[in-house]
């Protein structure tokens, strides 16, 4: 057990993973320098600049030589520094990675972890700021994780590793540093919820930092006599539609709350998939459809915080 | 070369309304070829120049238009008929087509149909060669058109740069579609393009299979030795359309009577006695009639198999 | 009014719009000999290689020239052959064309009209057939249209070029050569649905080519005494809400289909806004969550077909 | 250059917790730069030595890192720094932000915050003046980190089948963020790699402003006589960090030293008179005192903004 951020969190895993199976390799830029987020800090001088491999800036080849990597039998954690730049290589993950095990007929498959750090990052405007989790969800081939906290980026990035799929790996920038307890010996798997909190009134799907917002906006409801039942979903697919069920069948209501646009957003498959389940009152939050603009009072109009949450969960009346 | 060319005419017949020894009812029944198919029919001295020069062990990436690389590669002509038929026993279970074909047993590792696409996968997997210790080496094809795609700077640079064992191979046949590609690249042609991103190698007569496999050796014992990647620049031409359907009239007739006239088998035929000419054509016959008759009785893929391989991590949730 | 096929029918939109708009300019591989479905033909002679550019394969530079084309005063129309292939140029479209606007306080705007055509494409195989209407819905800045018939992709396609903002274009790879009447006074404003079918059990929303599927079915169940009134969402974003609403106001339930993978489809965007706003019952139809294969039963895996949609309809009970 | 330099050193202190002219209070109250700014602190001579050739109504794309290109085509410093302080009256309104600054008044069509997408923006942009008729050029600005990406090979290739009016910078400040720009690029160097790809120019010593003022001007002209697209490679260096957090510890202080000495301002100081000299800065100092005064007193742009601007079809259903 140790006290590390959520940055140094994924890099304690990824040096484990690295000690225990010589087919892992990381590639990116800056990589070798640890990464502009500290997120590979000290890795190459660990494992030296053959398996932390610095890049040119040529994304569509960083994840397309990825691809090749793997299906010559590495297992490549690929960065993207932003999921805004891995824009720049969605013909490799989508139609190269994701496909390549299926269209090969089961002869070889593209296992890497794509780290594609999404969410708003103060200041960061457009291009910097995107949540693209639900394109990843759409796309048959991939997992998809999106951590909310430090102990959470230690066992999925270790399990993302472990699988054997290509999986979109989505960190939030804005969670680097936040900082907690960290045991190495707490597996999480792959498609399973945390329920954060409990409570009998209504039930609040979140992921990534949206999690922390929920949890504040969970206590604040508490104290108006509203119980929020608090979900974490932790990985997006395959999420884990047997906790949410559940506590949806409880409380008889759901809110989905996510940084991403609101339209089109994963949200909008969770509030369908339980509507049509369950028949039960659904709402949805998220961003406006709006890019994320660069001035305070624009960029806080595509948060989701507490207020907003709260509001949301308030309106069920 | 032959069994390229057999088996080209063989998918192109089976393409056009079933394969006509079979019948109408075949034809029906879908006992024939689906979808585009790319024909390499006129580039096989190309494949197979190139190809005499790699071991089992060595990799080999290709393109939408890659029947030719994987036979040379040593693919079974059988598996790959079944797979154009969609067949479960295809090279790829019936799941990928011409445009994926691919054969890990004998280091294919797959037609791809994006254009340039299989550069970074050529490169990734030379560079997990290197990593893993292994002395193999990659041989990467494409077409004239990917020159002008970005893959291209980027995938040379990276090979270069870590000097990974890699054979770019562009086979240049003047066409993009039905686009001349001399009037889309700039520039004083595809080697001096890889040259200028550090990539040095040779221009070759890609209709002359001696021709390209004196240099293919050239420039593979140079990879092989560790001298980096190396870039082989041959020029042919495709003598069909685009794609099996693409009658290809926008084409100037003399430039294919000439293309006619510098057949790669025929060249290399020159240079052989008649009748080992004959035994090879016939032997090459002979075997892709066998595939077309496995192929067409070889069984569907079922349904179920649609939710296979695709992905272990939440399997069985597909249809959530 | 003639009798034209889907390609045809936009041809000629095209052919009025630069008749009519100097500006109007198209770009892309092969597009001077008529496009590799024909949906170009004639264009070339008619307005010279310089308004129809014949591109190289570049696709990421295909729409970034469209973008800076379109920044200094012209009105492209993108040819991207496939959606697949726009995965080449997923920082144009997205980082690029759709934010432009919005980055720039509104100095320009990036106005273009990217074809990228959807869809199942018999034998084609995963990286030919899918499709992404949901990743653009989901793209502030973009507007989404995805026409069913040759009449909406003439008069759709005319409005996408007017309208002055990016807009993804989706015409579908099985529907160019279906033929219908086309008049050319009829005008379709983006956003506004087509009720092609009136019904009074259950309202079936879908576009493209599920569309002729989806009237199939509702004919096969007027047979069996259920009701189907048939919306033809037509463009994606803005989506026609009003329409959608009355219709399922009136109908009490919900079933919304189409060929891209159910899972993170723009089918639970919909869902989940109906069933928020009416707490009715929803169902959604699509592809499942797999590539599609290349043989024949493996790609009718991935279709939706009138049998499914009658299956969907059925069993709302 | 001497605007350039008091700009990028005032948004430099504005964004280290504020300009401590307006104290701790303002520093509370965000009066200061929000978000990553790339400062072009020593790389000045490029910018002003290629604007100094170009006119009002020829265009301009550039980079995250592009303050000193748009001050030396002519936007207004007061209306930039507004922009920084992220109100309402910024070039952008607020929306963009350092990455992102555009003056279309001046034909500066933006900075860009993805590595190598300027350029196929300033290769259509291009297009659009020849289509048009106009006689205009376009200049785009780029690092040497871009020559890697893929976008860099269509680029050129594009704009010189064409032979439109662009005149390409690389502006080699010999880093990419962290990582020294050559060991990640191979072949002989940007100019070669352009000419590779079919775009000839000049390499010129970047931070000397009269050289790159005479290259620019040599391969202007010939971009103006309609003989297509000309590169510039102009070799200068990143005297900051990255980004303005960055401290660059990973530098060698040597290779610091040798830069500082190299300063493009002292080495155009000491080609004109001491007191032309302090006259230009004092001015230049001036000047960006009074942008931060504008700046810090100017108003936010309100939240309903957000809205506007996005796009016009189905405007007003944003929360739907
Ligand atoms: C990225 C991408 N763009 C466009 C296409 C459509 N397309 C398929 S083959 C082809 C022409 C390729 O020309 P070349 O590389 O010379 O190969 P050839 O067909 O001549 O063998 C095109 C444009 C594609 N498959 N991928
Ligand atoms: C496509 C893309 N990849 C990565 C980044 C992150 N990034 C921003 S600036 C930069 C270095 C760019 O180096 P260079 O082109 O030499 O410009 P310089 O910063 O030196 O001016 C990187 C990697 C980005 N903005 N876009
Ligand atoms: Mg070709
Ligand atoms: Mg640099």
């Amino acid at each position: 057990m140790a006290r590390l951020s959520y940055a140094e969190a994924a890099c304690a895993a990824l040096e484990r993973a690295m000690r225990d199976d010589a087919r892992v390799v990381v590639l990116g830029e800056d990589v070798g320098r640890g990464g502009i987020f500290g997120q590979y800090r000290g890795l190459q001088e660990r494992f030296g600049a053959g398996r932390v491999i610095d890049t040119p800036i040529s994304e569509a080849t960083i994840m397309g030589a990825a691809v090749g990597m793997a299906l010559a039998g590495l297992v490549p954690v690929v960065e993207m520094r932003v999921v805004d730049f891995a824009l720049c290589a969605m013909d490799e993950i989508v139609n190269q990675a994701a496909k390549a095990r299926f269209m090969l007929g089961g002869q070889a498959r593209a296992g890497l972890v794509a780290r594609m750090p999404i969410g708003l990052w103060s200041g960061s405007a457009a291009q910097h700021s995107q949540s693209l989790e639900a394109w990843f969800a759409h796309v048959p081939g991939l997992a998809v994780v999106a951590p909310a906290t430090p102990q959470d980026n230690y066992a999925l990035l270790a399990a993302a590793i472990a699988c054997g799929d290509p999986v979109a790996y989505l960190e939030h920038k804005e969670l680097w540093s936040l900082a907690g307890e960290v045991a190495e010996d707490a597996a999480v798997p792959l498609g399973r919820a945390a329920v954060l909190r409990e409570g009998g009134d209504l039930t609040l799907v979140a992921w990534s930092r949206t999690v922390h917002a929920a949890l504040e906006a969970a206590a604040q409801a508490q104290r108006r006599g509203i119980g929020v039942e608090v979900i974490d979903l932790r990985t997006l697919w395959p999420w884990d539609r047997d906790t949410v069920l559940a506590s949806c069948a409880r409380t008889g209501r759901l809110l989905v709350a996510h940084e991403a646009v609101r339209v089109g957003g994963f949200g909008a498959e969770i509030a369908a998939e339980v509507a049509e389940t369950l028949g039960i009152r659904v709402k949805r939050l998220g961003s406006p459809r709006i890019p994320v603009g660069y001035a305070k009072p624009l960029e806080d109009e595509a948060r989701v915080d507490a207020a907003r949450l709260l509001a949301a969960i308030e309106s069920f009346g | 070369m032959a069994r390229i060319r057999a088996f080209e005419n063989a998918a192109e017949e089976a393409s056009r309304g079933g394969v006509s020894a079979f019948g109408a009812a075949a034809a029906a029944a879908e006992v024939r070829v689906r979808g585009p198919l790319h024909l390499s029919t006129g580039q096989e001295a190309v494949a197979a120049g190139v190809c005499a020069n790699l071991a089992p062990t060595d990799l080999l990436t290709s393109t939408h238009r890659g029947h030719g690389h994987s036979i040379a590669k040593g693919a079974s002509l059988e598996r790959m008929m079944c797979e154009l038929f969609g067949r479960a026993n295809g090279t790829n279970r019936g799941k990928g087509g011409s445009m994926h074909i691919a054969d890990f047993s004998v280091g294919m590792l797959g037609a791809n149909g994006v254009v340039a696409a299989g550069i970074a996968i050529a490169v990734g997997a030379a560079h997990a060669l290197r990593l893993r210790g292994e002395r193999a080496v990659v041989a990467c094809f494409f077409g004239d058109g990917a020159v002008n795609r970005g893959p291209f700077l980027e995938g040379l640079n990276w090979a270069a740069i870590h000097r990974l064992p890699v054979l770019f191979v562009c086979e240049d046949n003047r066409w993009s579609a039905t686009t001349p590609t001399a009037a889309m690249t700039a520039g004083e042609g595809a080697l001096a393009r890889a040259r200028g991103i550090g990539v040095d190698g040779l221009a070759v007569d890609g209709n002359d299979v001696f021709a390209v496999d004196a240099a293919a050796a050239a420039l593979l014992s140079e990879v092989r030795a560790g001298g980096g990647p190396r870039f082989l620049h041959a020029v042919t031409y495709r003598i069909k359309g685009h794609v099996s359907v693409d009658a290809a009239a926008y084409r100037d007739g003399k430039e294919v009577a000439r293309a006619l006239e510098n057949d790669p088998l025929a060249l290399a035929a020159a240079r052989l006695g008649e009748t080992e000419v004959r035994r090879i054509l016939d032997e090459a016959q002979a075997e892709v009639q066998r595939a077309l008759q496995v192929a067409a009785a070889a069984p569907w893929p079922d349904r179920a198999s649609a939710y296979a391989d695709v992905q272990d991590t939440g399997a069985g949730r597909w249809l959530g």
